[in-house]
């Protein structure tokens, strides 16, 4: 990649920031995203990231996207995702093993059901955001 | 001083990056002990040579830093957290276990060097208490009870 | 089948305690009553934190936030809300009967955790920068190149009020300033990564969920105080978090926000990262420079300090972690913004590592001034199993204790310093009342007896001194001279002490003197441990009465200390129990009492 | 240089110094004494003690006085009753870190920390002993590491790694459990250690002190078979007295000698004697080189055992330009076990032969190789430094004060103005030169005043001009300052260039022999300078002040060794040198 100019860094972040935002929308993107700091890989979020991606795979459903993050917080209930489906609340769940992961791909992304002892909600509103 | 001891490409290419860095000693030496386990003493007086540091600098950095080893490790290296989280929810009992039991001392070694122990100060999974970790796996909220079946693993 | 309305149920402790099981079986039977049972999901979730107005119930998609709501309120609440699609008002949140009703966004609650520091951890990809800069990421380092002095960087922070999140909570834009005014041929940025205290780990979780933002805020440091390298001082034994600054500081570099030539600025700035090597001595400032130059991570004194005398003797700006992640928010938002959040001497926000005896165990991010009582029982869920606070730890080994009485005093430097303990970096640890006071004390003296350089000799043998007497009390081998000496070393240790490590390890000690010197003088009169974590002051006894002699107990004793033949009354041999207390677990029958 | 003046109050007392000074010597200024036990004038501050904080207004922290810097218009309060309490608990922690062994040990009645105790009263061991474990390091001739005794005060360390560039020491571990030691559980002969002894010349307490062989002493003089034989040093004279409270500097040979003679020695001799021999040995050889093998040069000097030991491991590569003679200690045991020997007919075997040095590698030397074993057994029998032979006066009986003035025996006692000035850096050089001069040009040189190559300047370089000729010569002095010189010729000569000059002189210690590691303790450059002008004032009362002008040198090589150079002398007064590792493991 070439270095960049103010002017280039500011194109790519107004590039990115519509991305990002879109991921905020729910409307055309799916994603799951794992938490993926030392105290979830440790509680082996590492297992989980596999078990998504192969409950995807196994259901061919390939337009929901795979992505990691730092750790959210509750480090209590580690692995820890967040799950953004269109027409679903944005959620995150805690305690997610591979078990837990199928049981999500299935219940929550293709039955379009929570899943009732893993929900975790979001921790905190970003005031940044705001 | 008999013969020699042999570095990997890998470090000589390291440390020929770092030979003129100031500081460059103890980037060095976790190279060095990321290659052997530890630091052989072997390593250490080539290193004298090397990076042009006293013998007797580079002892008074390893003995300092807990990190570094001066002696091989036992095969297994077993890790057992003892942040403030895990020591309150029964890090050291799982310590006691292990030596009592299982004869493995902490900051020593095994009779059979299959595993050694450490105690560490903060692994950072306070949400796991307590935990112990064997080669880079976590066992977390880890009672006494299930030790001798976690071992067996490595039998 | 899909659900388009989901009710959220608190089910955690003191929800499910103020009947929201019950709740949650009403809420289902009224579904189903009303025949939305394939349009309406109900979910019993983890604890909402907010307990104080529990129970509490989430109806999503529409965001309502009902609060306290009791078994009779379910039926208004599916009648109402769900068949008709009108929200309960009476139930709804209200942080004041003049406020009326707020959107969830609003409700204190989620205001309680304010995230400044941890405002991309958990929602960026940490390992792309493009996601960093989606969310105004290098905004803050384009502004101060083309848009301002050094002295208006300085001055931004000095509005903001941001203090020192290492320990001691020294004014951050005074520490830019003292070392942007020396005149030197090379200046030097370090970030203290060498997060070290037991049960705290905030800068972990931001290194290896943020890396970029310290990385943006050094460089701004750099511009501000004239500086063009800058290091990272970070401890070995967090891989991931040095693999994930690596991965940043790469594409950093690679897009040119790092390097020569900043944007095409002349603004030059390259951060490499040391590893320390495992030993806590090395957060101490003039420690982490020697370490960086190679050495025995040995503090030395102050004056000089870092900024007139630092890195191979050159004035040098060190900050720790979370107060370098706090730096591009305020270039961006203002000091006047950052300034309105925390209390009088203590802006901006606080990020804990919320551990011990505690039901939410975690990190959390609050504005200065949250009380321990909101972080504990509100964030936190309250204690394990309901058991009793006794004190929480604050400041790790350099800290002390807050007991009950001050579980509402607000947290910020000052008055956690007036109330003898320290913010230190983070770690809160809650105790509850099976932890024994000197028993913990031990805990952390031994921490800073192993962690100690050993250069000076007040904290060296001090702290070995302490440690003795501390078990002789929990041995029972202790006078009330011992809380003479305890008191006397203490003093020496924080006057005579080179660096902080030792001027603050007798903390512990004072600060549980000064609140509980009752279980001290319980340990060492009464040769009692009333929480029963001192070994030697426990007996185990057999209550005749209960014991039916089935030789279970007598079996498991890895002592034999236990006398007694099938049938007849057990009695354990006090001169040969080691206390292990097998036999408390053995009986079936409740026989054996510790005490 | 003008220097800026600050001015600052200390307990009420407005005193004015220079910018930079240290709280400490600022108090000292203003006459007052603030403890410490740590510190020391030759080294950097290492602040680890703790007793010398101070308490300056404004500053909630107290500070270490010898290690902050006094600033213009500090209010400072060096003593009060805060600061006594907390300097007292800090003392009865050390004191509790450090065995009760204080009638048993070497340094009962000059150890710092004892006096210390003294001083604030102590009475009684408040807190349980928490002592190290007993690891004592007995491997070499010269020096006693007691660990338990260490308080990791850092002096021995310092010295070792910045004044001597040594690196035998280091702090090895870390905390509670900091022990003072060689790489890897070495012991000292194991190590890079060249026994200098600068690490026992500056301990504040027992914990590094030279190898006590006073007893063995004794034992020589009592046996009736042996005929005791005595030397001591050109820098014991001016340092000895220091021992009973005579100022430092004050010359004491005579009564020295009549102090040995009453021990019982038969024979009291001049180790000057013998510097003057080296004059001629390596004089000699100076000029041979410098005459006919201007090449062949620098010619470097071999009288001081720490360095012979430093060049043997780290520069094997300058051995060729190492004087062969050996040091004036062996040359004069030498003579005595066959010169003198043969002269008085008795069997070498028979001779006991004591020296008294400055210095504690001086016991190393007698027994390094067999060159030291020139008269067919050790020629030297045993070494005691300065502090032994006050010890050992004390333990006599014999009141210093009151002692006659003696003379030396004839004829290895008898000494010029050179020889005397081996004591002191530079000396070595200034006699050479004064010899060499006569013996390149066979004329006395005008003013044998070499002052450029005097003081206490690390390197010092100077350009004699001998009738035209120019020989360029070095003096270095503190083994670090040594390194420096020594890397310039390692380098000219890797290049093959011509080094920077002919003639080296090099000493281990600072200022040379004066402030050896057996001298007396506390030594300080003002005791360094006072001990050197004692040795200057020696030189210019001597009768005669060039080597070749000592008539009993030019009698035993009419006598016995020819001339210098010749082949008897290098059997009996040369030596040679060899490669040694730095670690042995």
């Amino acid at each position: 990649m070439s270095k960049l100019t103010l002017d280039d860094l500011r194109k790519l972040r107004e590039e990115k920031t519509q991305e990002f935002s879109r991921r905020n929308n729910e409307q055309d993107k799916s994603s799951i995203i794992i938490g993926m700091g030392t105290c979830g890989i440790a509680a082996g979020a590492k297992e989980t990231l596999n078990a998504f991606i192969e409950a995807l795979d196994t259901n061919g459903l390939t337009n929901v996207k795979v992505k990691q993050t730092g750790c959210m917080g509750s480090c209590n209930v580690e692995p820890t995702v967040e799950v953004v489906i269109p027409g679903m609340p944005t959620v995150v769940y805690g305690n997610v093993d591979g078990t837990v992961a199928k049981k999500i791909v299935l219940k929550h992304i293709i039955g379009k059901e929570l899943l009732d002892d893993h929900i975790q909600d979001k921790p905190a509103m970003d005031i940044i955001e705001n | 001083m008999s013969e020699q001891i042999n570095f990997s490409q890998e470090l000589n290419d390291y440390i020929a990056e770092w030979k003129d860095k100031p500081g460059n000693l103890i980037m060095i030496l976790h190279k060095v002990q990321e290659e052997f386990g530890y630091v052989p003493r072997k390593a250490a007086l080539k290193l004298t040579e090397m990076i042009d540091v006293t013998l007797a600098k580079i002892y008074g950095v390893i003995t300092f830093y807990h990190y570094f080893k001066l002696e091989e490790p036992g095969k297994y290296q077993i890790q057992v957290c003892m942040g403030t989280a895990c020591y309150l929810k029964g890090g050291q009992d799982i310590i006691d276990e292990l030596e009592t039991n299982f004869g493995i001392p902490v900051n020593g070694t095994s009779e059979d060097r299959k595993f050694s122990l450490e105690a560490l100060r903060c692994v950072g999974c306070c949400g796991l208490a307590p935990v112990m970790i064997i080669d880079k796996q976590v066992y977390g909220k880890l009672t006494k009870e299930e030790i001798p079946g976690i071992l067996k693993k490595y039998q | 089948m899909a659900y388009n309305t989901f009710v959220l149920i608190c089910g955690g402790t003191a929800c499910e305690s103020s009947k929201s099981d019950e709740m949650y079986k009403l809420l289902q039977k009224e579904i189903f009553d009303n025949n939305l049972k394939n349009d309406v999901q109900v979910v019993k979730t983890g604890c909402f934190g907010f307990c104080e107005q529990g129970p509490i119930i989430k109806i999503l998609p529409d965001n309502t936030f009902y609060v306290k709501v009791t078994p009779d309120d379910i039926k208004e609440i599916v009648q109402e809300h769900l068949v008709k699609g009108r929200t309960v008002e009476r139930l709804e949140y209200k942080p004041s009967e003049d406020k009326g009703r707020v959107k969830i966004e609003d409700i204190e609650f989620y205001q309680k955790q304010f995230r400044i520091v941890l405002r991309n951890c958990g929602v960026i990809d940490p390992e792309n920068i493009n996601e960093y800069i989606a969310r105004d990421g290098y905004l803050a380092l384009e502004k101060v190149i083309f848009q301002m002095t050094p002295d208006d960087i300085i001055n931004e922070l000095k509005i903001s009020g941001l203090r020192g999140r290492g320990g001691a909570g020294f004014p951050t834009w005074m520490k830019w300033n003292l070392t942007k005014k020396e005149n030197a041929d090379q200046k030097y940025v370090v970030c203290n990564a060498d997060e070290g205290d037991p049960g705290a780990y905030m800068d972990r979780s931001t290194l290896e969920g943020d890396p970029h933002s310290v990385l943006e805020a050094m460089a701004i440091c750099g511009k501000a105080i004239g500086a063009s390298r800058g290091f990272i001082y970070i401890r070995a034994e967090y891989p991931l978090a040095i693999t994930r600054l690596e991965i940043a500081i790469k594409q950093a570099k690679e897009l040119g926000l790092l390097g020569d030539n900043i944007l095409g600025s002349d603004f030059s700035f390259d951060i490499e990262i040391r590893l320390g090597a495992g030993a806590f001595v090395c957060g101490e400032e003039t420690a982490l420079l020697r370490s960086i130059e190679g050495s025995r991570g040995m503090p030395t004194p102050r004056p000089p300090f870092p900024s007139v005398k630092g890195l191979w003797e050159k004035p040098t700006c060190i900050n720790n972690v979370e107060t370098w992640a706090n730096v591009p928010v305020i270039i961006n938002k203002g000091g006047a913004w950052f300034s309105k959040i925390g209390t009088e001497n203590s802006k901006g926000t606080k990020v804990f590592a919320l551990t011990g005896k505690i039901n939410n165990s975690g990190l959390i991010e609050v504005p200065m001034g949250t009380t321990l009582r909101e972080i504990i029982y509100d964030i936190g869920g309250g204690i394990i199993n309901n058991k009793k606070f006794k004190a929480a730890q604050s400041g790790g080994p350099s800290g002390g204790v807050i007991p009950e009485q001050y579980l509402d005093t607000p947290i910020d430097y000052n008055n956690l310093t007036a109330i003898g303990s320290m913010m230190g970096s983070g770690g809160l640890i809650v105790m509850d009342e099976d932890d024994c006071i000197v028993d913990v004390v031990k805990f952390y003296l031994q921490f800073t007896v192993d962690e100690s350089c050993g250069k000076c000799a007040p904290c060296r043998i001090g702290g070995k001194q302490l440690l003795s007497i501390l078990d002789d009390i929990s041995a029972g081998n202790a006078t009330e001279q011992s809380i003479k000496n305890l008191k006397a070393i203490s003093i020496a240790m924080n006057n005579a002490s080179l660096c902080g490590l030792g001027q603050t390890a007798s903390n512990p000690v004072m600060s549980t003197l000064k609140y509980f010197e009752d279980e001290y003088l319980e340990h060492i009169n009464g040769k009692k441990c009333s929480a029963g974590k001192c070994k030697s002051l426990m007996t185990f006894t057999i209550v005749a009465d209960k014991c039916i002699g089935c030789t279970a107990c007598a079996r498991k004793c890895p002592a034999n200390a236990i006398i007694g033949t099938v049938k007849q009354v057990h009695v354990i041999d006090q001169s040969k129990c080691i206390k292990c207390g097998a036999c408390v677990t053995a009986c079936k029958f409740d026989a054996v009492i510790k005490g | 240089m003008t220097e800026t003046m600050i001015k600052i109050k200390i307990n009420e007392t407005e005193l004015e110094v220079p910018a930079g000074t240290s709280i400490l010597d600022a108090a000292k200024q203003a006459g007052i004494k603030i403890p410490t036990l740590c510190y020391h004038e030759d080294l950097l501050p290492t602040a680890s003690c703790g007793l010398c904080i101070v308490k300056i207004k404004g500053m909630n922290k107290k500070v270490r006085a010898c290690a902050t810097a006094a600033e213009n218009g500090q209010e400072i309060i060096t003593h009060d009753s805060e600061l006594y309490n907390i300097r007292k608990i800090v003392l009865e922690l050390i004191l509790s870190n450090h065995p009760n062994e204080c009638l048993t040990c070497q340094r009962n009645g000059n150890c710092e920390l004892q006096t210390l105790a003294k001083e604030f009263g102590i009475r009684e061991q408040v807190f349980k002993p928490q002592l190290k474990p007993k690891n004592i390091d007995k491997s070499t001739t010269s020096l006693i590491l007691d660990r338990q005794k260490c308080i990791s005060c850092g002096r021995c360390v310092q010295v070792c790694q910045n004044v001597q560039d040594v690196w035998a020491l280091e702090f090895i571990g870390r905390g509670f459990n900091t022990n003072i030691a060689p790489a890897g559980d070495l012991e000292l002969n194991e190590s890079p250690c060249v026994k200098c002894g600068q690490c026992s010349a500056h301990c504040p307490v027992g914990a590094i002190v030279e190898k006590d062989e006073v007893d063995k002493v004794w034992e020589g003089l009592n046996d009736t078979t042996k005929h005791a034989v005595v030397q001591f040093a050109p820098a014991v004279r001016v340092a000895f007295g220091e021992g009973f409270k005579l100022e430092s500097g004050e010359i004491v040979t005579n009564k020295i000698y009549s102090l040995l003679k009453k021990f019982g020695f038969k024979a009291v001799f001049d180790t000057n004697f013998s510097a003057d021999l080296t004059i001629m040995e390596e004089g000699s050889e100076f000029v041979d080189k410098f005459l006919n093998n201007p090449a062949s040069l620098p010619l470097i000097t071999s009288c001081c055992p720490g360095w012979v030991d430093y060049l043997e491991k780290y520069y094997p590569c300058c051995i060729e330009h190492f004087s062969t003679a050996k040091s004036p200690q062996q040359m004069l045991s030498a003579l005595a076990k066959t010169y003198y020997a043969e002269k008085n007919g008795i069997d070498p075997k028979d001779i006991f032969m004591v020296s008294v040095m400055p210095c504690t590698a001086k016991k190393y030397e007698i027994s390094r190789d067999e060159n030291m074993s020139a008269s067919g057994i050790q020629d030297t029998d045993v070494v005691i430094t300065t502090r032994e032979l006050v010890r050992m006066t004390k333990s006599s009986g014999i009141i210093f004060d009151a002692l006659p003035e003696g003379k030396a025996d004839s004829i290895l006692g008898e000494y010029t103005g050179a020889g005397t000035i081996f004591g002191v850096t530079g000396g070595v050089m200034e006699a050479a030169i004064r010899s060499a001069y006569y013996l390149i040009t066979k004329e006395e040189l005008s003013d044998i005043n070499i002052t450029p190559v005097r003081g206490l300047k690390g390197v010092k370089e100077a350009e004699i001009d001998i009738k035209g000729t120019k020989v360029r010569v070095a003096v270095a002095h503190g083994l670090s300052n040594v390194k420096k010189v020594m890397n310039k010729i390692k380098e000219a000569k890797a290049k093959g260039e011509e080094t920077p000059w002919h003639f080296i002189e090099v000493m281990a210690c600072v200022g040379g022999c004066v402030g050896g590691g057996g001298q007396p303790y506390g030594v300080t450059n003002t005791i360094r300078n006072k001990r050197t002008e004692g040795i200057y004032t020696d030189d210019k009362q001597s009768k005669a002040r060039c080597s070749h002008h000592n008539p009993m040198v030019q009698k035993v090589y009419e006598e016995y060794l020819d001339h210098p150079n010749s082949h008897k002398a290098h059997d009996l007064l040369h030596t040679s040198y060899t490669h040694r590792p730095v670690y042995l493991k």
